[in-house]
């Protein structure tokens, strides 16, 4: 009886396992639902063989660095003198007669690993060439980093300077919240070598192939001079927030008359329609495929901040700006630079944007309520 | 492996039988593969919009016939050379030469009808079409390959020992028309149809 | 929010060999020593899916079938070793077991249990099918919402069609691992991949399915409870495939269509016409 | 070598114990590897289980040696190389060695009554295919760009060049084409050695359980091999001349193939591979248990033909590995009923085991313990099968820890536990020198115990819904509730590591040490006994002439007071 049940059973199974295998790719036959209309197949569209992966030309990648003195008074460790030579305490610089510009020797072997571990971690976005467009960044908004630039958003360093090894990877270690920009779990040596690489794909005579470019240090971060004080911080923070324009990209969070007010012009003064949602920036400078990428400027109630967990991130990405997409230096390089807004208000806007974020991020009822004050109609 | 290291067995009957047997299973493994290959190549074709894809540069059919014919005509010629070893007439290592280079021309006109498509910028990675083309084709080149090895062997033994040892000469002789008919059936499927 | 360990940042790495000394007593008391602020949990949440019940009472019954299967299994193992022990004098009794009382004595101990073990789940099993997950409610719903969702190497993009409710139009809703879906309406997910197999994991909802790169997968599920799920990725997608979290917002009905007009706006505010690539709806398969 | 013809035994080193074609000197050679293997797959998974409780804490010894890069931790692509190898290992260059490379060429000819086996210079092929297949194995853990990360399953599109560019994974399907063809050949062997070579009056009735597991399995091992073979084929050809049979057409100019034609390959390989390393396990608990159980196996001919019932179903069941990539209902369903099926032989086997040890006479040697420890093991895995096979629980629990526990209970468990009975039972007759009993039960009540928490806490933390192949599980809140079943999971792994030295130091110090056994110590009648241990070159002075069935214990009929009777001594009617 169980022999029965076996042979039944056994040309059913066959019957199914051919039908299976023929049937056609179930209902996600490729002709009448053409699968994802997903971008055309892109230049990566397939990993190529030849992934050149051994870097052999001698010449490493040269970091210029020109004002040694002063960045040798903020690190001491960094930097020991040893007569003429310039010892930085991970590699070595060296003084280059007629450029007057020390620069930094990565030899190639280093370079081969950090491009092979670039390949394995990074390519799937930033693309086998390193130009920003891999095969999980097709129709990524805001589109993955082109290293082919040499311009890095969120390194805390002022935009005109290039940023440190330190700050890249302590971005890479960070992740950007809300991107497929993971945290990477890759030790600090790994990353330092991967960083290595990148800094090598810099264009010639840009970046860091160009010796007067100045490798900066993060933007200089007071102490914050409103602990303790916070909803005093929110309050002056909501009336420079206002005052400094800053609605001229994010939204405005005041209702039209408080902001007349707030701004001492007079109360008639209309905005455009667009005055409490994030514009559309056109003018970024970061292309994909050739096309400019528009980049929306984040509303704080509503999209997931990239760089700012708490009040000294938010400071030090207002305070060092967003190099590339139109958000300006706005804090000092150095404690005797002049920075164009005083630290206490970038410390009391970053307050404020911190209480925007906690109190309304991902409270749907209270943000509706909060924004229908703010644009006083439905 | 020298002979005397084994010292082959005495070539009994119940020894051709065991050869014979080993020789059965060793074809129904190779087939198990094989048909794995073309019902992957079935499905595959099955799931394209259009078969063969517009536009796609097809090899030449004319060097596949050749072939096909070529193959038929050295697997006649072993099978004449078997007869008259099983006979103990003399006849065997000229007809089994014959086989031999009957299959050198198959190899000839294979790797010809691969360097014309090859030539012909039709390139593995260039399509699923040429991919399943040379996945095919090179599969059964590897086993033609083999198949000339093991011919050689055998004509090798029969000048040496005068004629070989039957077992060796029909299991050889039985690997050659499975890959014979390997041809056959990709020959239909792919070229044909 | 994503945190994961990075390798230096928490733990010191400890020198030569005598280091890994503690290390290894460490390895003893690691259960007692982890911080005690998570939650110690061993069973899923509650289902928070119209047929997540079903799994928990097939799930239920299995375990108590094999239960009582597994009981029976260990008496007849260690009844033996006790009673049937060699000792001297102690015979084993002579039986072959092949006369045909016994083959007729298996036969009918395994009809029952294929049928009390098997026969019994099946139908469950396939009655849940039929109800549950596979009955993906058709486009005629009314109220169903429809999702598209593109993984990514360690992201998922979700679309929702926004409050016109047409694809690929400047109001459809883009968000990145995070889904706002409302109560007690059913949601229908097209899933595909860009690049590798994923598979959408959400243990709440008891729903998953794979993601494959060139074909569209469906899944459904219905939330009957509001609150934060967690979304998973469930097949080996590269070296982050445990980074690929998103979360599931299930939303009363009338703060969803609070949340989901806001929404529509700020995609309308930040729609750019000429950027064809970040339109990557495809036709909806029902 | 059939007939009574008897060859010289070789003479030089290279010819006797290198390129020997003596299926017990290949044995040998096979089982060395096996362990070699098992205890390189064991540190790995040694490693798995320290990144699991500790994630990014350095691995203490080792951890330096590996990882110099991450300062001794496990970095993320170290750790699916891990788990990829670690699957790989145990069961192409572990199990698979042990069970049927060395157990099949040792037991088939002894048991069956033959000189050797059929095709020696095969025999000895076999073994040499696999060695290179493992080398290539080896030397795809230091190429550039990682080794193979797909797991050992390698779904495509992430095993194509699209998802692991290196080349580590166009090595890992070399290696595994290679280990396939060694296979092959060995199931060639084994198949026509038991049709063929069979001693006179040794019917298909009167054949061990053990030879019919090894002659069942030999059947799988040459028809589904292949299937793996042409596959890897297939992905060589996509990673290396960038065809692209498993790389769909939307997101690769000039693809068309499908990922889940691949899915459909390996697993149907995949699944009689699961049985081909059950049989074996199967066939040695049938036989020890009737052994040392002092009473024939209960229905010896239903056993046989339940094996013969597992064997054919097999190869349609595999659907149940991928319901939840989109199968149309009718193929989920009809292979879910199959699954269902499948269940039912393996259910009557395990029936006429428990049985057979009904009304015994045991003898709680440690082989007869590892072998009821396959009853309470496979018993324990077989029938968390059940949550797998029907496709509503599955959806929710594929791919989690408890699929994980169910076939490491199974597959690896069951293999490893049916392995040690059947080393502790052989080892006489292999080396003439009798394992220590109480090392041996020592051995065995420190693997079940730690075995049975690990794999079962794999259950309890997969129904919590822990995803499988996670390098990092305090990483999302939802699974850090469940770290502390890791934490449990890998304190009782390492104590079932550190017990496998017990045996590891239990096999060195008799294989060192004097000859002692003697040629029957377990008073068993089957043939491999009637010759001295280690017995001679050629096994038998003249071919047996077999009488009586395997298990004709406690048999009546049996003069002078013994319970056991050789197969080559009538039973007097």
């Amino acid at each position: 009886m169980t022999r029965l049940l076996l042979n039944s059973g056994a040309a059913l199974a066959l019957l199914a396992a051919v039908a299976g295998l023929l049937a056609p790719g179930d209902e996600a036959a490729q002709d009448e639902h053409a699968a994802p209309a997903s971008p055309a197949a892109g230049p990566h569209a397939r990993a190529p063989h030849a992934v050149p992966l051994t870097i052999t030309q001698p010449d490493q990648l040269l970091a210029w660095v020109k004002d040694i003195e002063r960045r040798a008074a903020d690190e001491p460790d960094r930097f020991s003198q040893q007569d003429e030579v310039w010892v930085d305490a991970r590699g070595e610089f060296t003084w280059d007669e007629e450029n007057e510009v020390y620069w930094q020797a990565v030899p190639a072997d280093l370079l081969t690993r950090g491009r092979q571990d670039f390949v394995q971690f990074c390519a799937s976005c930033h693309g086998l060439q390193g130009d920003g467009y891999g095969r999980s960044a097709q129709g990524l908004r805001p589109p993955p980093r082109s290293f082919l630039r040499s311009t890095f958003k969120f390194t805390k360093v002022p935009g005109d300077f290039l940023p440190n090894d330190d700050a890249l990877v302590a971005l890479v270690q960070h992740g950007l919240d809300g991107t497929p920009m993971l945290p990477w779990a890759v030790s600090k040596e790994r990353l330092r070598e991967i960083v290595q690489y990148i800094k090598s794909l810099s264009p010639p005579e840009e970046g860091w192939h160009d010796g007067t470019n100045v490798i900066g240090n993060e933007i200089y971060t007071p102490d914050d001079p409103w602990a303790g004080r916070e909803d005093e911080a929110v309050a002056e923070g909501e009336k420079a927030y206002h005052v400094n324009q800053c609605w001229s990209c994010h939204p405005a969070y005041v209702p039209v008359a408080e902001l007349n007010s707030l701004r001492g012009v007079d109360a008639a003064t209309t905005y455009d329609a667009k005055l409490t949602y994030g514009k559309l920036k056109t003018d970024s400078s970061y292309e994909v495929q050739g096309y400019a990428v528009a980049i929306p400027a984040p509303d704080f109630t509503w999209h997931t901040l990239r760089y700012s967990r708490d009040a000294r991130e938010t400071f030090q990405t207002i305070a060092a700006g967003i190099a590339g997409a139109g958000m300006p230096t706005w804090g000092r390089t150095s404690p005797e630079g002049k920075g164009s807004v005083p630290d206490e208000t970038i410390w009391a806007i970053a307050h404020y944007v911190r209480h925007l974020v906690d109190t309304y991020h991902g409270k749907t009822a209270e943000r509706a309520a909060f924004m229908a004050g703010v644009r006083a109609e439905p | 492996m020298s002979a005397t290291a084994t010292c082959p067995p005495a070539e009994t009957t119940r020894h051709r039988v065991d050869v014979a047997f080993g020789m059965a299973i060793f074809i129904g493994a190779w087939s198990m593969a094989f048909l794995t290959l073309f019902l992957s190549f079935l499905i595959i074709r099955h799931r394209q919009p259009q078969w063969p894809p517009p536009g796609v540069m097809l090899p030449s059919l004319g060097l596949a016939a050749a072939g096909t014919a070529v193959l038929l005509a050295s697997s006649v010629a072993l099978h004449a050379a078997l007869r008259r070893l099983r006979a103990g007439a003399r006849g065997f290592s000229a007809r089994w030469a014959a086989g031999l280079l009957l299959a050198l021309v198959f190899a000839g006109l294979q790797t010809a009808l691969w360097t014309g498509t090859w030539r012909a910028g039709a390139y593995p990675d260039s399509g699923i079409y040429e991919g399943l083309f040379y996945m095919l084709t090179w599969f059964h080149g590897a086993h033609v390959a083999c198949g000339l090895v093991a011919l050689l062997w055998v004509a090798g033994a029969a000048a040496r020992a005068g004629a070989p040892r039957l077992s060796t000469a029909s299991s050889v002789a039985v690997f050659w028309h499975f890959v014979d008919a390997l041809w056959l059936v990709l020959f239909v499927g792919f070229f044909l149809v | 929010m994503r945190g994961g360990t990075t390798i230096e940042t928490v733990r010191r790495p400890r020198a030569g060999l005598l280091g890994a000394l503690p290390a290894l007593l460490g390895l003893l008391l690691a259960p007692a020593a982890r911080a005690q602020d998570v939650v110690h949990r061993w069973a899923p949440n509650p289902p928070a899916s119209s047929y997540g019940e079903r799994f928990d009472h097939l799930f239920a019954l299995i375990t108590m079938l094999i239960g009582v299967s597994f009981a029976i299994v260990l008496v007849l193992l260690v009844v033996p070793v006790i009673r049937d022990r060699a000792r001297p004098g102690h015979k084993a009794s002579f039986d072959h077991g092949s006369s045909l009382h016994d083959k007729r004595f298996t036969a009918i101990v395994s009809v029952v249990v294929f049928v009390v073990l098997d026969a019994w789940v099946l139908w469950v099993t396939m009655k849940d099918l039929r109800e549950g997950y596979w009955n993906i409610p058709r486009p005629d719903v009314p109220d169903v919402l429809r999702v598209e969702l593109l993984a990514q190497q360690w992201s998922w993009n979700f679309r929702t069609p926004g409050s016109d409710g047409q694809f690929g139009t400047a109001d459809d809703i883009v968000t990145l691992n995070e889904l706002t879906v409302p109560q007690d309406r059913p949601v229908v997910i097209n899933e595909s991949s860009k690049d590798v197999i994923h598979s959408l994991y959400v243990p709440d909802m008891r729903v998953k399915r794979d993601a494959n790169p060139g074909s569209i997968n469906e899944l459904w599920f219905q939330p009957v409870k509001s609150g934060d799920f967690q979304i998973l990725c469930a097949e080996l997608c590269g070296y982050a495939h445990y980074q690929m979290q998103g979360k599931l917002h299930v939303l009363p009905q009338e703060q969803y269509d609070a949340w989901q007009t806001e929404a529509s706006r700020i995609a309308l505010a930040a729609w750019d016409e000429n950027d064809a690539e970040a339109r990557w709806a495809w036709e909806f398969k029902e | 070598m059939s007939g009574d013809h008897i060859h010289p035994r070789p003479t030089s080193f290279l010819r006797r114990y290198v390129f020997s074609t003596d299926h017990k000197v290949i044995a040998k050679q096979f089982m060395w590897m096996g362990f070699v293997w098992l205890f390189v797959g064991g540190v790995m998974a040694m490693m798995i289980r320290w990144q699991l409780a500790h994630p990014g804490v350095p691995v203490p010894l080792v951890g330096k040696l590996f990882y110099p890069r991450s300062s001794g931790a496990v970095p993320p692509d170290g750790y699916n190389t891990l788990f990829t190898m670690h699957g790989t290992i145990m069961i192409f260059l572990g199990l698979t060695p042990l069970m049927i490379g060395a157990f099949g060429n040792f037991c088939i000819p002894l048991m069956i009554g033959a000189r050797d086996m059929i095709f020696p210079t095969l025999n000895m092929l076999s073994f040499w295919t696999l060695v290179p297949g493992a080398l290539v194995g080896l030397f795809s853990l230091f190429v550039p760009l990682g080794a193979a990360e797909g797991g050992w399953t390698a779904y495509p599109t992430l095993s194509s060049t699209i998802g692991t560019p290196g080349t580590g994974e166009t090595m890992w399907a070399i290696s595994v084409f290679l280990i396939g063809a060694s296979s092959i050949m060995g199931g060639i062997n084994y198949i026509t050695t038991t049709v063929r070579l069979r001693a006179p009056g040794m019917t298909w009735g009167r054949l061990p359980l053990t030879v019919w597991g090894l002659f069942f399995t030999s059947i799988l091992n040459v028809l589904f091999l292949p299937v793996i073979g042409s596959a890897m084929i297939l992905m060589v050809l996509d990673r290396a001349f960038g065809t692209s049979f498993f790389v769909p057409a939307t997101i690769a100019h000039g693809g068309g193939g499908d990922p889940i034609l691949y899915q459909h390959l390996f697993w149907i390989f995949g699944h009689p591979e699961v049985y081909i390393l059950i049989l074996p396990a199967w066939g040695f608990v049938g036989d020890l248990l009737s052994f040392f159980a002092r009473k024939p196996a209960f229905g010896y001919k239903v056993t046989v033909g339940a094996m013969a019932a597992v064997t054919i179903l097999s190869a349609v069941v595999y659907g149940h590995h991928m319901f939840t990539t989109g199968m149309t209902a009718m193929l989920g369903e009809s292979f879910m009923l199959l699954t269902m099926i499948i269940s039912v032989p393996g259910e009557i086997l395990f029936f006429n085991w428990l049985h057979t040890l009904w009304r015994g006479n045991l003898r709680l040697t440690s082989s007869m313990l590892f072998a009821m420890g396959v009853i309470f093991v496979f018993g324990l895995g077989g029938l968390t099968g059940i949550y797998l096979a029907t496709i509503s629980t599955d959806i929710y629990l594929h791919d989690t820890y408890f699929v994980v526990g169910h076939f490491h209970l199974t597959m690896a468990a069951s293999a490893l536990f049916g392995t040690f009975a059947a080393c502790y039972f052989w080892f006489p007759k292999m080396y003439g020198k009798v394992l220590s009993e109480r090392l041996g039960k020592l051995h065995f009540w420190t693997t079940i115990i730690p075995l049975t928490i690990v794999f079962c806490t794999m259950f309890v933390s997969g129904y919590g819904g822990m995803p499988r192949r996670y390098y990092d599980h305090t990483g999302n809140p939802y699974t850090a509730e469940l770290q502390w079943l890791n934490d449990i999971t890998t304190v009782a792994a390492f104590v079932l590591g550190a017990a496998q030295l017990l045996f590891a130091w239990n096999v060195i110090k008799t294989v060192a040490g004097k000859r002692t056994a003697a040629q029957n110590p377990w008073e068993v009648g089957t043939l491999e006994w009637t010759v001295p241990s280690p017995p001679p070159h050629h096994n038998f002075d003249s071919i047996p002439l077999v009488v009586t069935g395997p298990h004709e214990f406690s048999n009546p009929a049996i003069r002078d007071g013994k319970d056991w009777i050789y197969q080559t001594e009538p039973l007097a009617s």
